[in-house]
């Protein structure tokens, strides 16, 4: 049995402070320097595979800026 | 209901209960403290809210809180108690909650003394606390007055949701006399549409004295300064002793008006044709009928307890038409009718002239008694 | 009518107490009415002195500067206000407490001997009364019936057992005065 | 991936207790983390309605914005006596104060510590970010020993500016206090305990036993001069040993809360 | 000294210091903290006092204490911080001792908000504490005025052992001018015969502001209003433009003042005969000047960055002798020249009448922008 | 027995460093025995001449007259940040305050806490009454749970009026605190060991070892309406198990002091 | 080797408030309920022998108003 | 002569800076001149903006309502304040962050890629000197020699070594407005 997840950051309230990115166990996340919100900052995104959808990301980050999806999948 | 003898401290935290208060947050001084005594007691028994707060800042600050759930509130102290009110009175000002606050004025500046006066008055009329904004001011000069003012406050706060003071002073609050307090008023659960007490199934409201932006403050003073105009149009109250045919005027709010009223009697046994005008709202200021008075009279003598601060407002209202004389008992002395008396008698025989500043010759005649 | 009268005395000797009874009284018979102690930031055991302004018309101001009635209660009240009573004027003073004449020549002193009479009432607290009683005998504008009556009327009811004592110490002190020609 | 992506795979979504307004605190700020934690509380705790928040004179001068129920915002220092003033007449409410450390430590001391021996049933989420952050970055009661500020140019100097202040232990010492904690938001284990502290807290209250506090150590990066990620290791090695995180008071009554 | 570029309140922090300035205690608030930050770091160095207090309740009573010993100190603060203060202020100004309070005004009223507003006149000018006092009040209008005015504060408030407050606002605060800060003064052990600091070989001395009895009290009043009255007759300060040949005379202390100079320039260039009062001293008020220009114009135009507070000040002193038009900008709003340019126009253009209340038609002319 | 009577003889008389006046104390008031050991206190450490009382609001709003010292008089509650502003500019002079319960511990609770905080080196004595004396016997907040005042007409309900606030405890928790003791001054023996805490108090200050204060139980024979002798009982009675008396904070430095 | 002592009340501070008359070993104070004093109270006042000096009157005055005299008695 | 300028952008862009060294350069040629900040309560990265007046006579107003003359250096700042520029005044925009042309024709607006410009001479932090550069070419009250002094004589010494990076950014804002044909 393993999960599998998926985080989506709100450009409305993402600020790009880099504390999700600290904090992933998983390293995925990383900030997205190709784009600036409408505040000016560059957001966090997934970057790679292996999101587990613990969700540590969304209890540090401190703008409410992350949705975490996550899916058991029952071991085959 | 029959009269009773009852003290002015005392009659006004009894009418505040009729009137339905329901929190009351204080500090004990003298000469207030009977206020907070009487519903120290009388609170608690009524199931209402009594603190006896850590200090007037604290104080006006619960008052403030209470203030912006829409229930009836008051606070009360005196001088440096009120001065140390005057951030929370401009935050609840600025926040347009209705409260009251009582102070029974008292000898200073600084701790002073505990004798009554009435040298407050800028503070509470023109504003001690920071920004422009407009309290309603009420002075009695009686215990029946204390009690019919305190209720009337607390309608008008409302009305207007904004501060409104008893300005008394420790001679009408430590005084007994015959009154007649109102009934007890039932409490009315009001619902107001601002007031804040968990947003249940409305949307969700906030209480701030905040404008961040100048321009959104601009616009919450201008609004206010209207609903002050308002307030001065409709709820401008004073008497009227021997106005007919006076040809001399004698303004005075509370105790010194009282006061006044004795000598100004004594000058009619005399035959002087002099008359009183006791402002009860000294905010707003009954300026529009001493702007009539003025065009009728040789002479307008300002006694107050204290250096001329009414005095400033009379001057604003005449403008130099007629003569204005002051006499004033600063630092906690009250006048005797006879002290009264001898200035109305000084006025009406001396040539007066339209001076730039009555208190320079009050000052001269204080200083070589 | 107006009159204005002025109570001192230590604090404890009831000073307050005597003008609140005066006061009620003139409120019972529909006279205008103030009393107004003196309160100090010492709440300790020092003098006290009330004023009560009793008229048929509104009052004008509740403190006196040059009282035409006096009741003084011990020495240094006696000291401090015999100068001050207005020319014509009368003091009740409580001679058991006083170990001088008048000085005054100019108003008329009534000695009566308030704290030993009380104590030969069996209450020395009833002083005060006795006083009251001594002023009432040249203030005929308050009856004693009347007093009396205020004192039923306004006196808390678990107090009631000490009226008749009450009483007769008001009597006690009216007959005083006027056995000494006053009244 | 993006197969995922559907309601019922929301293991972590913004809490409802917020409005949609985006805070005006400075990135990685965790003073939005301490409002998150609020949320989410009030929201599982079904409080969202009957709530009614106090804010300071600080950085979270705003605060009033940012969740969904009503709000009063209070003078510098004296939200305790504000929301005194509110649970006196409307007891049956959550009323809670949200402060920073010159608010609460310094210019709020009478206030806090009076509405803590009144046992006012309130709760009180403290934000101690050692620094006054609003008003760019001066010394509070709370900067550390050495700590340099906009007034403390040379470093906090004890012996003239004074030690700081452990507000959670001094406040334990009275007997009104039903629940004094003091807990860090600088990583996810410590966020997660604030949040059940903050729980504790609001269940105190509503259970009417008594003043309720949590301390939260808080980051100021902007101030501090330090990038967020510096600043959370900033609160563990600096922080934490000047104020040691633990349990002040829980008074018997809290003890045995179940929830 | 050669001019500096420097922000308003870095520039009264060091003329402070140069002054003489032995101890400060103040509390951070915004548009004034730069003066503490300022303060911070240069007293520590120099070996001065300097506490940032818990409050600024806690600040004004530090510097109550330091005055008792007849160093030079002094507190700075925005409108709400000063409002904390007033209990202590009416303390200080009881006991005759001299400080210098700085208040760098900002929108209001309650937490308002941060921008420049001139709305705490009345609190500075006419006592926002309890009892009668008065308080020296200096308008600065730019940087170099700022240094000079401090300085001056100082030095008014030692000679009449006076409370001396520097009244500007977040935009002379927050502004960098060319300034020329004055040369660092030694300071002076001065040998006050009323200041406190262990009696040594002397008498004991005791300062207080009690005087329990209200006829002590009343003659401790009477002589700091003798006081008053001399400073009155010395230290009016302001400054006049385009007096000469004024039809029409524009008053305005501060920056309100200030901008009201470019407004009166603008006026000139267009040929109206237009003059500008700018009041230093708005307390002692320079009411003399303005009774003998109310002589000679057509129409006054108080300009003011609040409701209309100096506005009384103008009106006691005309009287109803010349026409008064207020234009007010409340909440944090700086009027721009142009703003006032029109309003100047619009008074000479006007057919103007004396009212009661000027107030009244320039609301109505805001709400109706 | 007269034949004793002789300067040589006097083994103990009015201290110097009182004035003439007399106290406007009442009878039996305790008030005046601080005053006694604060004045023999100053006459032995011979600080007379360097002392800069500040006195309070409440009954002993006139100690300045008492003391042959140089005094001044603080605004209610805030004798601290007064001896503050004093102390820095004169640090080698000796500086108390003088504060009653409803001074030190309800209004100027914040002054008190922020001068122990900054380790401010003055002395405080603290004379605790559990009530408010001078405007008429209002509750303190170190009135006891059950005591009648006359704000409190039906004894003092904690869960409403709060409990009693023990401030030495607290401020005891302060680094900036040298020495904080609680004493007693209800009997011989307890006025013997008050003296030595305030001696103890004041060499604190003069060898800079920061903030000190002794607090002492008094009596308030006129607000509680009992004689003087009951008084001493009641506080020795009633008081003592809410105030035990200790020593709360004696700094190393302190504890070395010998004199 | 005994101790003979004496104390003297000064009417101008004694209150009368029997502190000194309770506190005394020897019970050799009472109040002298013959005088007032110019503030109206009762003064203390020695009334029996056996005073020894010992000054617990005066370390329960709060008026500081007792002065106490104290000889050593040789024992002869 | 009078001149309103006014500059905007992000917090740490060194908008407030550019405005003192205008004013320095002003002050060092003896005109009158005064600079202020916009302070907000949020000191944490929001837009910045000060504000240089700069005249031969006393300054009434440090405040503009409609600034004649402004250097935008982002894309809110010109947003925000595009609008409010005074017709026939001249607006310098730092195209690098900046992804739109000018909406108003009545004033002239000179686009320079400032950050771009900065960055070539190896410093990003210089693009408010370039920015600066670019509008001494519409404003030649303001030499730019006077401006390079005054970088020599304000700038902390401890920054010197940063004064040739600094006068290159001026001059080649300057270049760029000039190749554009401004100036
Ligand atoms: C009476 C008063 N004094 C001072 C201020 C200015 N002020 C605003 S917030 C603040 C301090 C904020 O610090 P803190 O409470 O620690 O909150 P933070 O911003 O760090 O979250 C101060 C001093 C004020 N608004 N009112
Ligand atoms: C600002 C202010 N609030 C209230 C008072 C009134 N007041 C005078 S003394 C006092 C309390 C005194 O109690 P405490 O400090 O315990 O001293 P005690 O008289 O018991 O010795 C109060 C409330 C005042 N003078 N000033
Ligand atoms: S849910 Fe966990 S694994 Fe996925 S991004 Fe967030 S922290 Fe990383
Ligand atoms: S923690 Fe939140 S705000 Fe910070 S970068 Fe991650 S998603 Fe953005
Ligand atoms: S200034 Fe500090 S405390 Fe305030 S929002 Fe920014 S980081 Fe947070
Ligand atoms: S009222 Fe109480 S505390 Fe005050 S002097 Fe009298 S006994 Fe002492
Ligand atoms: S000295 Fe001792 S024995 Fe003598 S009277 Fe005093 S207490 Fe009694
Ligand atoms: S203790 Fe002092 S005041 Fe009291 S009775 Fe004895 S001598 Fe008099
Ligand atoms: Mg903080
Ligand atoms: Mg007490």
């Amino acid at each position: 049995m393993a999960a599998i997840g998926w985080i989506e950051v709100s450009d409305v309230y993402c600020k790009g402070c880099e504390l999700c990115v600290t904090a992933c166990p998983q390293a995925v996340i990383s900030l997205d320097m190709e784009r600036l919100t409408h505040k000016g900052f560059h957001p966090a995104k997934i970057v790679k595979e292996g999101c587990t959808g613990c969700a540590i990301c969304a209890v540090v980050c401190p703008d409410s800026a992350i949705t975490v999806y996550r899916e058991i999948i029952k071991a085959s | 209901m029959a009269k009773e003898l009852i003290k002015g401290n005392v009659a006004m935290a009894e009418a505040a209960i009729r009137a339905g208060l329901e929190a009351y947050f204080g500090y004990p001084i003298t000469p207030q403290t009977e206020v907070l005594e009487h519903l120290a007691r009388r609170m608690p028994e009524l199931g209402r809210a009594f603190v006896q707060a850590e200090s007037e800042v604290a104080a006006i600050n619960m008052v403030y809180g209470a203030a912006c759930t829409g229930v009836r509130v008051m606070t009360s102290s005196s001088s440096p108690g009120v001065s140390l009110m005057q951030e929370g009175l401009s935050y609840i000002a600025g926040t347009e909650v209705p409260a009251v606050i009582i102070n029974v004025m008292r000898g200073g500046p600084g701790l002073g003394n505990i004798a009554p006066a009435q040298s407050d008055y800028y503070q509470s009329v023109h504003g001690g606390g920071h920004g422009d904004y407009h309290p309603i001011v009420l002075a009695p000069a009686s215990v029946q007055e204390s009690i019919d003012l305190t209720v009337l406050s607390f309608e008008l706060a409302e009305k207007y949701r904004n501060l409104a003071f008893v300005l008394s002073d420790g001679s009408v609050g430590q005084m007994m006399e015959p009154a007649e307090l109102p009934p007890m008023q039932p409490i009315v659960k009001k619902n107001y549409d601002w007031a804040i007490g968990g947003k249940g199934t409305r949307e969700k409201r906030i209480l701030t004295s905040i404008n961040i932006n100048p321009h959104d403050e601009e616009i919450a003073n201008l609004r206010m300064l209207q609903t002050w105009f308002e307030i001065k149009k409709n709820e401008v109250r004073y008497k009227e002793y021997y106005l007919d045919d006076a040809e001399f005027l004698v303004i005075g709010f509370g105790t010194s008006g009282r006061v006044a009223l004795s000598a100004v009697r004594k000058c009619r046994e005399k035959g002087i044709k002099v008359g009183l005008l006791r402002p009860i709202t000294v905010r707003p200021f009954p300026d529009e009928v001493i702007i009539e008075l003025a065009e009728r009279v040789q002479g307008i003598l300002v006694v107050e307890m204290n250096q001329g601060q009414m005095l400033d407002d009379v001057m604003i209202a005449v403008g130099k038409k007629v003569p204005i004389e002051f006499y004033g008992r600063p630092g906690g002395v009250i006048p005797f009718p006879e002290d009264v008396e001898s200035e109305i008698e000084r006025m009406v025989s001396a040539k007066l002239e339209i001076v730039n500043n009555p208190r320079v010759a009050w000052l001269d005649r204080m200083l070589h008694r | 009518m107006h009159k204005e009268i002025m109570i001192a005395g230590y604090g404890g000797q009831g000073v307050l107490f005597a003008g609140q009874i005066l006061a009620y009284t003139a409120m019972d018979i529909k006279m205008q009415v103030t009393w107004i102690p003196s309160y100090g930031p010492e709440m300790r055991g020092g003098t006290a002195n009330c004023t009560v302004v009793i008229s048929d018309q509104e009052i004008g101001s509740p403190q006196v500067a040059e009282p035409p009635i006096a009741i003084l209660l011990n020495l240094p009240s006696y000291d401090k206000y015999e100068p001050l009573i207005k020319v014509g004027g009368v003091a009740v003073v409580n001679a058991s407490m006083v170990d001088r004449g008048a000085i005054r020549t100019d108003i008329r002193t009534i000695f009566v001997e308030a704290s030993r009479i009380a104590e030969e009432i069996g209450d020395t607290k009833l002083m005060n009364m006795v006083a009251v009683g001594a002023l009432l005998a040249v203030l005929p504008e308050l009856d004693i019936k009347e007093v009396k009556n205020a004192l039923r009327l306004h006196l808390p009811s678990r107090h009631h057992a000490l009226l008749p004592s009450n009483y007769l110490a008001l009597e006690r002190g009216f007959d005083a005065a006027v056995s000494q020609g006053h009244g | 991936m993006v197969t995922i992506i559907k309601p019922e795979n929301i293991v972590y979504s913004r809490s409802h207790a917020f409005t949609e307004t985006s805070t005006s605190y400075c990135p990685g700020c965790t003073h939005g983390t301490a409002h998150r934690l609020i949320a989410e509380t009030l929201e599982e705790m079904n409080l969202v309605d009957k709530t009614i928040g106090v804010a300071p004179v600080g950085c979270s001068v705003f605060a009033y914005n940012y969740f969904d129920t009503d709000f009063v915002e209070a003078a510098h220092g004296r939200a305790p006596a504000m929301a005194t003033g509110i649970k006196r007449v409307l007891p049956d409410k959550c009323v809670f104060t949200y402060q920073g450390d010159g608010d609460l430590a310094s210019i709020g001391m009478a206030e806090i510590m009076h509405a803590a021996v009144r046992g006012e049933n309130i709760s009180v989420i403290f934000l101690n970010n050692a620094i006054y952050g609003m008003t760019g970055g001066q010394m509070a009661p709370t900067s550390l020993p050495g700590q340099k500020t906009t007034s403390s140019p040379l470093g906090r100097d004890v012996e003239l500016q004074g030690f700081p202040l452990r507000m959670s232990e001094m406040i334990a010492k009275m007997d009104g206090a039903g629940y004094v904690v003091r807990r860090s938001l600088h990583d996810p284990a410590n966020i997660r305990k604030a949040k059940k502290a903050i729980r504790t807290a609001f269940e105190t209250q509503m259970h009417g036993l008594g003043f309720s506090m949590v301390e939260l150590l808080s980051t100021c990066p902007t101030n501090w001069g330090m990038n967020p990620v510096d600043s959370c290791k900033w609160v563990e090695d600096q922080m934490l040993p000047v104020y040691p995180l633990g349990d002040f008071k829980v008074s018997e009554s809290v003890s045995e809360l179940r929830f």
